[in-house]
Order: C-alpha cells, then structure tokens, then sequence
C-alpha cells in the first residue's frame, strides 16, 4: 500500500524533471534547446548513480548492496518499501542539479557540469539531508533543546530549494553572465525566451508534480493530510496571482510565480492554515517578481530563469514563514517556533553557499566550467551535440 | 521586361495576388521580410525588461513583366494595397535583362507565364 | 487512504487544466498563444479564491476559517479529508471558465474574464453543483418523488460540461465572431489553428486526466469501480472513431472527439454497460462533427475552439442518455429514470443558458468585454501582455 | 483498493500512448507530423475495439457482454476490478501499433494500418499473452517442467516489447525504406527530426508512464514492490547514460537510451538485484546505440524511430538477462532459469518475426500498404488529412 | 556584372549549388519564398471549412557574377534545375553596377569569391 | 535611384541599422537568408550519420537610395558591419528606375522615406 503510495509520489516527482526541462526549453535561446534537455536529463541520471552509491548512505545510513532476499521485498517482508522511499527521496535529491541548471544554462561546459553534479548529490546535499530529516550530528536536537522545537520542514523549503537556489548563486556567479548580456557601459541587453509555450508546459508539470512532492511527503497513504493538498493549492495560487499582477500580466513572471508559491509553502504546508498558506504565496509571488527584477538589472546577476529568487528566496522565506503561519496564534498547527525556523534555514543557506562557491570554484579551477566564446556564440547544441534542435529545418531541401 | 517589387503590409496579400490575376499578371514571388521605415515597430517588455522590436512584418511581392504592362501592374497594386495609413509600403522598379524558363528553355517574353 | 485517493484525482483534473491551454494554444493563431496560456492558468487561480472563500459554502455549506486544531486533519480525525475533497470539487469547478475560455479567446478582454470567472465560479456554478450534488432546494428529492428517481450525474456531463457549455454560449454570442471570420456577403474565412502538436497535446492530457475526473468522482478508493473506468475508455474510445470518419481525418475532430465521448459519459459511466458507453461515444463523435460545422458555417456563430458543441451538446446528450443506457432493460445498472434525467438536464441548461446572458451582458455593459479592433488585430500577446510567444525570433539578431 | 491502483496505473500506461505519439512527431519531417498523432491515436481506438470485442476473450477467456449485474461491479463485487484490468492490459495491447507505428511512419497507408492494428491486436498479440501469461496451451507448464520453471516476464520485455518490434521488422521491410533514404549507390541520406524537445517530450511521458507500466504490473496494491520501482529507475538510468555515451551526446540516443533501459529490465525488474538492474539497462542503452547505428548504416533498414533495436532487441535481452540477473546467484531472488527464458524469449520472437511477415505481406497484396510516390513526396498529412501541422503558416495573410 | 535569380524548387537546390560550384560559381545567396505561376497549390480542409493555399514553396537563389560566366550559369542551372514538370521555375538576369566586400572593401571582380 | 542590397552577419543589424540611421537613411527592408561563399557551414551529427550544412545564415538588408547617398551608404555599411572575419559578406549596388508609395502615390524621391 504505501509502496504505491510513495511510486505515485516518485513519479510525479520524476515527471517534475520534464517539467525543469521544458521550463528550462523554452527560456533559453534556440540554440541551446537540445543542451537543456538534454542536460536536465543527463544530471538525473548521474543524480541516480550518485545518490544510490553514496547520498542515501550519507543521509540514512542505509544502502541496498545485500542480495534481494535480505532486501525485505520478498513475501512477509515490507515489499521494499524502503526502495521506493529511496526513489522518492532521489527524485528531491536530482531536484538540486535540476533546480541549478536553470542559472547556468546556456553557456556551462558538459562534463564538468556533470561533476558538480555528482559531488553535490552525492555529499552536499544528502549531507544537509541527514541532518535536517534523519537528526544526523544532533542539529535537530540542540535546536529542539535551545529554541523549544526542531526545524520543521515538511516537503523541503529549505532541505530542498534553498539548498538549490543558493547551491546556484555560487555556480552562477562564478561562471558570469552569458556574452552580451551586460555592454560594458552596464546597459542590459535582450536575450529573450525562444519558447513561452514550452516554459508554460514546463510550469505545468511542475504544478501538478509538485502535489506529489508535497502531498507524499507524509511517506505513507494512512499519513497523507489533505491540509497539505490545500495549503499547497493555496500557495500556488496565491503566487501565481501575485506574480501577474506584479509582472504586469509577463507570462514568465506568472507562471513562474506559482512556483514560487509551492516553494514557499512546502516547509509548513502540514501545518499552516490554508489562509496563511495563501499570504504566503502571495509574499512569495510578489517577491520572485522584484527579487528578479533587482537581480538582473540591478546587481546584473544573469541567472537565467531567475532560480536565485525562485529557490534561495522563496524557500528561504517558506522556511522562516512555516514559524509564523505555522503557530497556533495564527490558526496553524502549532509545533513550530519561530527562532527554530529562523536557526534552521540560516544553516541551510550557509551550507548551500559555502558549498556552491567551493565546488563551482573548484571545477573552474580544475576543469574548466564554461564554454569557449566561440562555443557560447555558436551555442551549446551545436558546439556539444553536433545538433541542432529543429535539425529538418537547417538542411535546405525538403 | 521589368521587375515590380511591392513591399506590401502582409494581409493585403491576397487583394494584391487577386488584382494581378485581374490584369493577367499570374506569376509571381513573395517572401517575408521586416521593414523599418516611418511606420513604427513595438516594445516587448519580458520579465521587466524592455525590448524595442525596430522592424515591422511585410510581405515582399516581385513579378516580372513586359514593358508595356507596369503602369497597369503599379496601378492595380496601389490600388490593392493601400490603406491610407503610413506603412503601406512603396514599389520598385527595376530592369530585368533576361528571363528563362527553366523547364523548357523558352526565354524573355516566352518564359512569363 | 481517501485523502491519497482525492489528490491524486485533483492532481488528475489540475493537470486537465494544462490540457485546456494546449488545446486552446494550438487552435488560436500564434498572436494569441500566450493569452490562452495566461488565461487558462490565471482563470485557475481566481476560481480557486472564488470557490474558496464563497462557492464551495454556497455547494456545500462548508468552509474552512476554523483553526487548524478544529479542521479534522490532525491525528484522530479525517486527516483533512474534506480539504482534499475541496480540492478536487475546486478543479471541476474551475473547469467553468476553462471551458467557455476556448470559446471567447483571440478577442476577449483580460481583466473583464476575470470578473466573469469569479462570479461564475464563485455563485452560478456551485448554485446548480448544490442542488444536484447535495440536494440544496429539494430540487433533487422533488425529482425523485416526479420521477422515480433522482437526477443522477455521477461526473458531470450535466453539472460541469453542459453547464459550462451553456455559459460559454452566452459568452460567445455576446462577444460576436473574431474580426474578419465572416465577410460582409457572408462568406466564412479562414482562421486556421497555429499548431496542431500542441492542440494533440492539449487532447491526450485531458484524456488522460479525465480518468481522475471520472473514476476518483467516487469520492473513496474503497467506491472506485472499474466499470467507470471501462466505460469513460470506451465512450472515449467510440468518440475519436465517430469523429475520426464523420471528420474526415481532421486532427482537429479526432482530438476533439475523444473529448466527446468522455464528456458524454460522465453522467452515466457508474451505471451503463460498455456497450451502451461505446454507443454514447460514438453518437458524441458524430454530433460534434455535425454541431461544430453547423454551427460554424450555418448559424455563423464564431465559438473558437468548438466549445459549445462540445461541451454543452454532447454534455446534454450524456446527461440524458445515462436514463438511456443506465436502464437495465438496456443492460445497465439502472436506479435512473428518463424524465428524471431529462428534467435534471433541461433544468442545468435554463440555468447555464440564462446565467450566461445576463452575466455576460451585465459585463460588456459595465466593463467591457471585447478587446478593440486595433488590440485584436494585433493580437492579444503585445495588446496584453506585451510579449509574443515565441520572442526571441521577434528579435532579428541573434 | 486494487481498482483504484489499476485505474492508476491503466492510466499512466495511456498516457505513454502520448509519449509514442510526440516520440514519433518530434522524429518524422513537418510534413508527417499530423499524420504521427492522428495514426497514434486512432491505433489505440481500434486496440481497445479489437481487444475488448475479441483480443481479452483469445487471451484469457473473458468477456463483458454480460448486463452490468453480474459483472461484479455492484456492492458486494469486487467493483469492477476485472473490467479495470481489462483497461490495463489493453494499454499494454495497444503498444504494439504504437511500437509499430514508429518504424513505418512517413509512408504507410492510412486504413490498411487500421487493419493490421485490428489484426494483431485482436489474434496475434494475445494468442502469445495468453500462452505466457494466462497459462494457455499448457506452454509454461512445458517449460516448467523441462526447464525447472516457468518463463518469468514480469511486465512484457518479451511479451510486449519484443513482440512489438518484432512484428514491426516484419512491417519495416515489407514497407521498404522512405523514397531517397538511400541512393542508387548505397549512400544513406539526411532525413532529419523535425523537432527534438517533442522527441524528448515523448520520452518523459514514456519514461514516467513506465512506472505504471512496471510497478502496476503487481495487479494489486498489496503486491506493489519496492524493488519493481527502483530497478526501473536503475535501468533507465544504466540506459540513457550508456546511451549518452555510446550516442557522443545525441539527443536522439540520449532520450531513447532511458527506453532502452526500461525495456529490457521489464521481464527481471521483480527479481533482480538493483545494481544487476544498473547494468542490464547499461548494456541496453549501448547495444540500442549500435544496433540502431548497425541497422541504419550498414543493413539500411529505415526504421524511422529505431523501434527495432529499442524493442526487439532489449526487450529479447531483456527477457534473457532475467534469467542470468535474477537468479540468486547474482543477488536476484531466484525462480528463474536461463534456458527457460531463453526458449520463452526465442518463441515469443519466433512467433512475431512470422506473424509480422504474414500480416504485413497479406495486407500489402490484399490492400496496398504503402502511399504513392507522389503522396509520400507531398507527406502524409496533406494526402491523408488535408491539412499540415501548422496551418497558420501555411496561409501568407496574418 | 551580372546578378542571376533563380527560382527552383526546393528540393532541386542541392543539385543546383554543386552545379555552380562544378563551374567554379561559390558564392550565391538562397532564400525561401513561395510562388505563384502555372503550377498550382494546394487546398486544405479544417474541421469542414476548405481553405486555398494558393502558393507554392520555392526557392530563391541569387549568383552575382562577371558577364562572361552568365552563359554557363544559365545552362548549369537549367540542367539541375529541369524536372519537366510544371513549376520548375524561372531565371532572371539583372545588371549589378557594383559589387563591395564588406570585409576588404575590395570592389567588383574582386570582391566576387 | 539605386538599391544597395548588403548581405551581413546576422548579429550585425542592429549595428547597421543605426548607421544608416546615422546618416538619415531609414527605410529598409530586410530578410533571412542563407549564404554560400568562403565561410564554411557545419556538421550536425544525428544519431551516427553525418549531415553538412552548407549555408550559413546571413541577413539581406535592402535599401534604395538617391545616387548621391550611395558612397555615404556603402562606407556606413562597411564601417557597421565589419568583423574582418571571412563571411562578413558582400554589397551590391542595382539601378532603380522608379519608386512609388503606395499610400501616396508619390513617385521616386518623394517616395523615399
Ligand atoms: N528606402 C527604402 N528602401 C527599401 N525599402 C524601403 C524604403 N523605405 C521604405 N521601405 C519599405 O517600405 C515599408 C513601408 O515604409 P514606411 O516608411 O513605414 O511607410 P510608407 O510606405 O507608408 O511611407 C518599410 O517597412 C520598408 O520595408
Ligand atoms: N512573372 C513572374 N515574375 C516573378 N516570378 C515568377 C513569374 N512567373 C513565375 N514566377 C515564379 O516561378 C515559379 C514557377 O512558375 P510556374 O508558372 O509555376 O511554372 P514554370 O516555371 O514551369 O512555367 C512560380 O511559382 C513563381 O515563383
Ligand atoms: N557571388 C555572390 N553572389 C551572391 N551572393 C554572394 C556571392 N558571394 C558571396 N555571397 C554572399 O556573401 C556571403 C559572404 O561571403 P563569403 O565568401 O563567405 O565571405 P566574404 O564576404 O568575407 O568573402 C555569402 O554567405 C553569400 O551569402
């Protein structure tokens, strides 16, 4: 049973890197199509390896080396349960890859990507993991004694997408903004979307996927809370109606404000009232629309679909807001303290920045993590995969 | 034998295409191009950013023709073609030497279809 | 168990409503792509604030402004099943303007849907939800006392499709055909779909969806019956064959077809034999193909996206046709009676019919409804949203 | 309970019908796309016609014409869980048209393909389902008794990917190679993807849809296993990384390679050890990669999709490797033998290599498969549907 | 100099481009336009209603070369080009006054690779 | 009249555009194509075969000036739209007989925006 409970949410989940990569498709220009998605794909498959080797133990202690018959799949045992939670909690793991590629994409180099990608999910992340969900090195401990309870992140606020979107500043600002995008004068300079049909079919996916993030954190289908369903729709809508009316109607803006939304809500959505999950979209909304903004054009950071301000900050603020909406005073559940909250995703955000500077300026200094100008101007499908994205359509004839 | 290109606002093409027919000018070639000229373009504004989109769409329209036919050609184009309002676009003339027919070699005034 | 079961149906109908942008953005001219998507999405969005904060009390008397503590979703209650039931019910009901949006897109104006989705959403709908699914006004009871049996609508052919059907017809007439579809001496013009993929792409995702709309209607997993299953597949099934050969092949009829099919069958797919599914697809196949050209070329009404035939036709059909084929005379499980299900059906429609008009009359008078010839000409993605679709080939460098 | 994860699992499996038919879109030239969707779609139609009317009653002797009271749908049934099963094995049956169907795109015939769909899927597909996996013919009984147990194909490596492509080779070269695929002197020539994010759209659908596909496999929630899902992920993942590599970042490779994974770890996916799964989906995705190249280059079979390589020949190692990775021997669970899968694979093979050549070769005399130069020139979509895949383009007015 | 346009159909520019660069012709430009002569479009049918596609896809391909080489231009391209069929396309023959490469600056004959 | 057709780098025309601009040049009329010359197109690879695309993408740029603007006009050109990189392209100058606005009617240099 809840083995089919937990399929269900790893598949949604999974599906959810279809929808990083179409998200990711359609910002980008033509020419680096075929290099986003393939990349997205690419960074799931190492993610695998990565986390089934060495993440699941760093976090759980727990790997799957003995022979089937002492696996607990068979008859009598719990059908291997413990298998699809790994798959499960895979699927958030390969979100950090995923949730990175969004701000380097277009100009980073194949395989050294490929490595940060390995280290991250591999030690970084399932490091961060352990401690948060598994009470690894006694965090969650000392917070619960020094502030009166642990960190409460429900379906990863700040486990998962702070940890990404600042895993992301470091790798975005080491590797610099894409040729032209800033002129020397410090005018910014247009490169738009190729494909707002796509970027909107990727927002979907992750939409619907992220019910199964959210929803099947709960582990089992006896647990499952539809106050999660709700605060998670609230949320949603909540960021995405923010978004449009602070984006002026932009359609980047809107359908990425729902996500910004479900970012925001993920940490306290077991325990918010559903009223307070809408406040917190519509804040997480509102914000990814100016933090983009002040970002791009303002510090001249060119993350490329804004996963700084979409992750870092609206996690972030999913992580500190689970302490406040979360309390009983404003209708939540309770269980939370604020300075728990508060101590919880500082600490977060500190690994997430320190690891993503170190690992990207290590790769950088070793292997080279950008593509050579001429590579960048041609693009990354020609320059990596020898093709381009509408092949049919570059010969002449027909 | 002549060439007259029209740079034409797109969905005046069909008008156009109908009055050449009208007047026995049945061939002829049109491509997509973007004009710049007093008609204005338009500002896209993505995530914040402002772009300026400098050219307009216009549909470029060129057939050859003997001599005595480009009065009545210019004619009914302007004719076809014009709106009144700035971006109706402009017509060319130029000399055209020599015109063969690919399929069967015939030339010059034999060659117009 | 239930709450699992719930979400993954809301999930399922949510992911629908992707599937209605993509209908919507392959048959609209590329002009127009990116309103269908901002709209679809945006007229989600503030249904659910509609349905939450009034509709779902006007359906079903119920609201969720307790604290937490009192919403029976901690541990010893329901776990929030009724959240979950919101939920999904909110999806179906935000089912409404995504219907009527495929109608009205490519001229209607942006802030003044809105007001018509909240309205709609937020009191017509749950009006006639109410009374037929929990038995508000004695409608219900005084039908069975009529009739013999109550009016039985076990997914909504009637309360959502028809429904939404109707009210897209008011919509339409109110807003008139796109400028130049109909020529002065009355000759119809071409106004072909931009992209087929995408329009298959809308089709199959709701196909898919609409499996969650259907079987997850049984509100339980415990309820769930693999007769609705069968018969939504073969009623599916029979419409995309009926449609494929009255349609001449068309894409555009065979996607849409399915959808006949399945919007016919939602009211009776609990009670009728597969055959008699199969049988109420095919005549859904066929009346579409019919409806929609009549209505196109004879009655010159300009329903974009065919949104009327439809939904509203074949929703009718299927409303009246579960007291057909859900007759044990004709191999079903019987427990409906004809009158019954026709009195229910022509009542759903006076409502809708009605509501339409006067909501939409009421808004072209006061905001106004259409976008000007200038705007719709040059398509509602620079008019409103100040972008096109596909922005990077706008830009001649690259 | 089991209806509702059936449902589930019927319905992730209709969607990678989704996936086959953007697989295929994204592959053939623009000027076959509608034809793609529309062939995908309307094979699954005729499937579930063919296969409800005579295919389930061939394969394991049941029908549904009985009245809906004793189809132990009723309270007191079992809900229906038969008929949710007949939805689930359907979508199994009709992947092979939609295996088939990308092998002989861009030139086959509209309704003598309708034909062959009804065929196979009617007779032969299930003639051999029945055999393996309703114990038909006494033929697992046989090789039980010769072999020390029976064939093990847990979710169709060999049942259905192997029949598929089997039968779809017999297509292939009864069809011949798409007009100027290979000059008079042998050269092979460019017929490029028209579009490689639908390709990889495909993909995803297909890749996520497989977990329903494998895990759902398990017939009943209580029996979903934890190892099903993770072997998949490993073999998918062992898939597209060799692929990747093998492939020198084609995304062509890269997107079938994960196929190429799941197609082979099907049949052992219950029983083998995680990392035995890792490496069967590793040789998969390589061998996918060099047979497609072997088959194109050398043999000059114009197998568009490469159905062939991905579903002949990594479902028949995958049948065979079931036998090797999932004895206890190498950490499976054991209660499998190497010759009985292998004789199971082989006969599976032998039976679809004829029945492919019989079908194909009777239609083509009896019919005609293949389109005219001149329509073949022109594409499919305007010879068959009349209209191409962007018709907005197509007209020059805007 | 001379500038030659011809106008082939699509799938004959492969054979026309080594053509020219059989007879030492390398540089030429090519675009996509859709024409409108003997050979007729096509009719397309959506959801019931017919619509006319009333232009063919062609393309263009445009060769400025020295006056001696006209000649040979035109019969190199007459024999990739030639189908038989209707719709093979036409060439004309335009006088070009001065040719610059943008490069170099260098002018006529010269700036003709 | 004459027309001055330049055939650039595509990421140039922003740069040309402004410098005609500059010297009161603004109407143009541009369009995608794809050019043959010394610059060598790519290679794509797709699933182990190998297919040469042999034209790049330029930018044609059309503008027809009166005969004492070709000089200032050609030196704009050049000086915007050099790389000095090879495929920088080519500048060929046409005779115009007759321009006509098609709003207007206006003929020739009153034609002329
Ligand atoms: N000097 C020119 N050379 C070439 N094309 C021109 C020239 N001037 C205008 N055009 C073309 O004609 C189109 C219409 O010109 P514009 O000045 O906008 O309006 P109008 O023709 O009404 O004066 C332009 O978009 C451009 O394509
Ligand atoms: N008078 C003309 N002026 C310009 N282009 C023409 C003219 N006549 C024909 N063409 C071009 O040549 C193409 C082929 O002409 P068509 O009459 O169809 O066949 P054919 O060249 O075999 O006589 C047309 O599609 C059109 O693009
Ligand atoms: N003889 C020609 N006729 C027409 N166009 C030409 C000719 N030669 C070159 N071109 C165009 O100019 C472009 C640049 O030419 P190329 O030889 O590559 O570089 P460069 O101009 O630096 O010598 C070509 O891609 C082609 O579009």
């Amino acid at each position: 049973m809840d083995v089919f409970f937990l399929t269900l949410g790893a598949a949604m989940v999974l599906a959810m890197h279809a929808g990083f990569a179409f998200l990711e498709v359609g910002t980008v220009r033509k020419k680096n199509q075929v290099n986003a998605l393939i990349r997205v794909i690419t960074d799931f498959g190492f993610s695998t390896i990565a986390y089934f080797f060495v993440g699941f133990a760093v976090a759980y202690d727990i790997n799957f080396f003995a022979p089937v018959a002492e696996l607990n799949v068979l008859a009598g045992g719990e059908h291997g349960y413990k298998m699809v939670h790994f798959f499960f909690l895979l699927t958030f793991a390969a979100a950090i890859p995923a949730i990175i590629s969004g701000g380097i994409t277009e100009r980073v180099r194949f395989w050294p990507n490929v490595v940060a990608t390995v280290v991250l999910v591999g030690l970084i992340y399932p490091f961060f993991e352990g401690m948060i969900w598994n009470g690894n090195y006694g965090f969650q401990a000392w917070l619960g004694a020094s502030f009166g309870a642990s960190f409460h992140d429900f379906a990863g606020s700040v486990v998962v997408h702070a940890m990404g979107g600042f895993l992301a500043l470091g790798a975005v600002l080491t590797l610099g903004p894409r040729l032209e995008r800033y002129s020397k004068t410090g005018a910014v300079n247009a490169i738009l979307p190729s494909n707002i049909p796509f970027l909107a079919l990727g927002s979907w996916v992750l939409c619907v996927g992220w019910f199964g993030f959210n929803v099947m954190s709960a582990g089992t289908a006896e647990a499952a809370s539809g106050l999660v369903a709700m605060n998670s729709l609230l949320a949603m809508v909540g960021g995405l109606i923010a978004a449009l009316i602070a984006g002026k109607n932009d359609p980047g803006f809107v359908h990425n404000g729902a996500l910004a939304g479900l970012v925001a809500v993920c940490a306290g959505s077991d325990i918010m009232h559903p009223v307070g999950a809408l406040f917190v979209g519509v804040v997480a909304g509102a914000v990814f629309v100016w933090g983009f903004t002040f970002m791009q054009n303002k510090l001249k950071i060119d993350d490329v679909l804004g996963v700084v301000p979409l992750h870092c900050v609206c996690g972030a603020w999913g992580g500190i807001a689970a302490g406040i909406f979360g309390t009983t005073a404003l209708g939540g559940a309770g269980g939370v303290t604020f300075m728990a909250q508060l101590v919880g995703t500082l600490t977060g955000v500190g690994i997430a920045v320190v690891g993503g500077f170190v690992v990207y300026r290590a790769i950088k200094a070793m292997l080279g993590i950008r593509l050579s100008e001429e590579d960048e101007h041609m693009g990354a499908d020609l320059a990596i995969h020898q093709i381009s994205a509408y092949p049919e359509e570059d010969m002449q004839t027909h | 034998m002549k060439q007259i290109t029209a740079v034409i606002k797109p969905f005046k093409l069909d008008d156009v295409k109908d009055a050449l027919l009208e007047i026995d000018v049945s061939g002829m070639s049109v491509s997509e191009i973007k004009g710049h000229g007093r008609q204005k373009g338009h500002t896209e504004l993505y995530r914040g950013a402002e772009y300026n989109v400098d050219f307009v769409p216009k549909t470029s329209l060129a057939t050859v023709v003997k001599e005595d036919q480009v009065d009545a050609v210019i004619q009914a184009i302007i004719k076809a073609a014009s709106t009144g309002k700035i971006g109706d676009g402009k017509i060319f003339v130029t000399n055209v030497e020599r015109v063969v027919r690919i399929r069967t070699g015939e030339e010059d005034a034999d060659a117009l279809s």
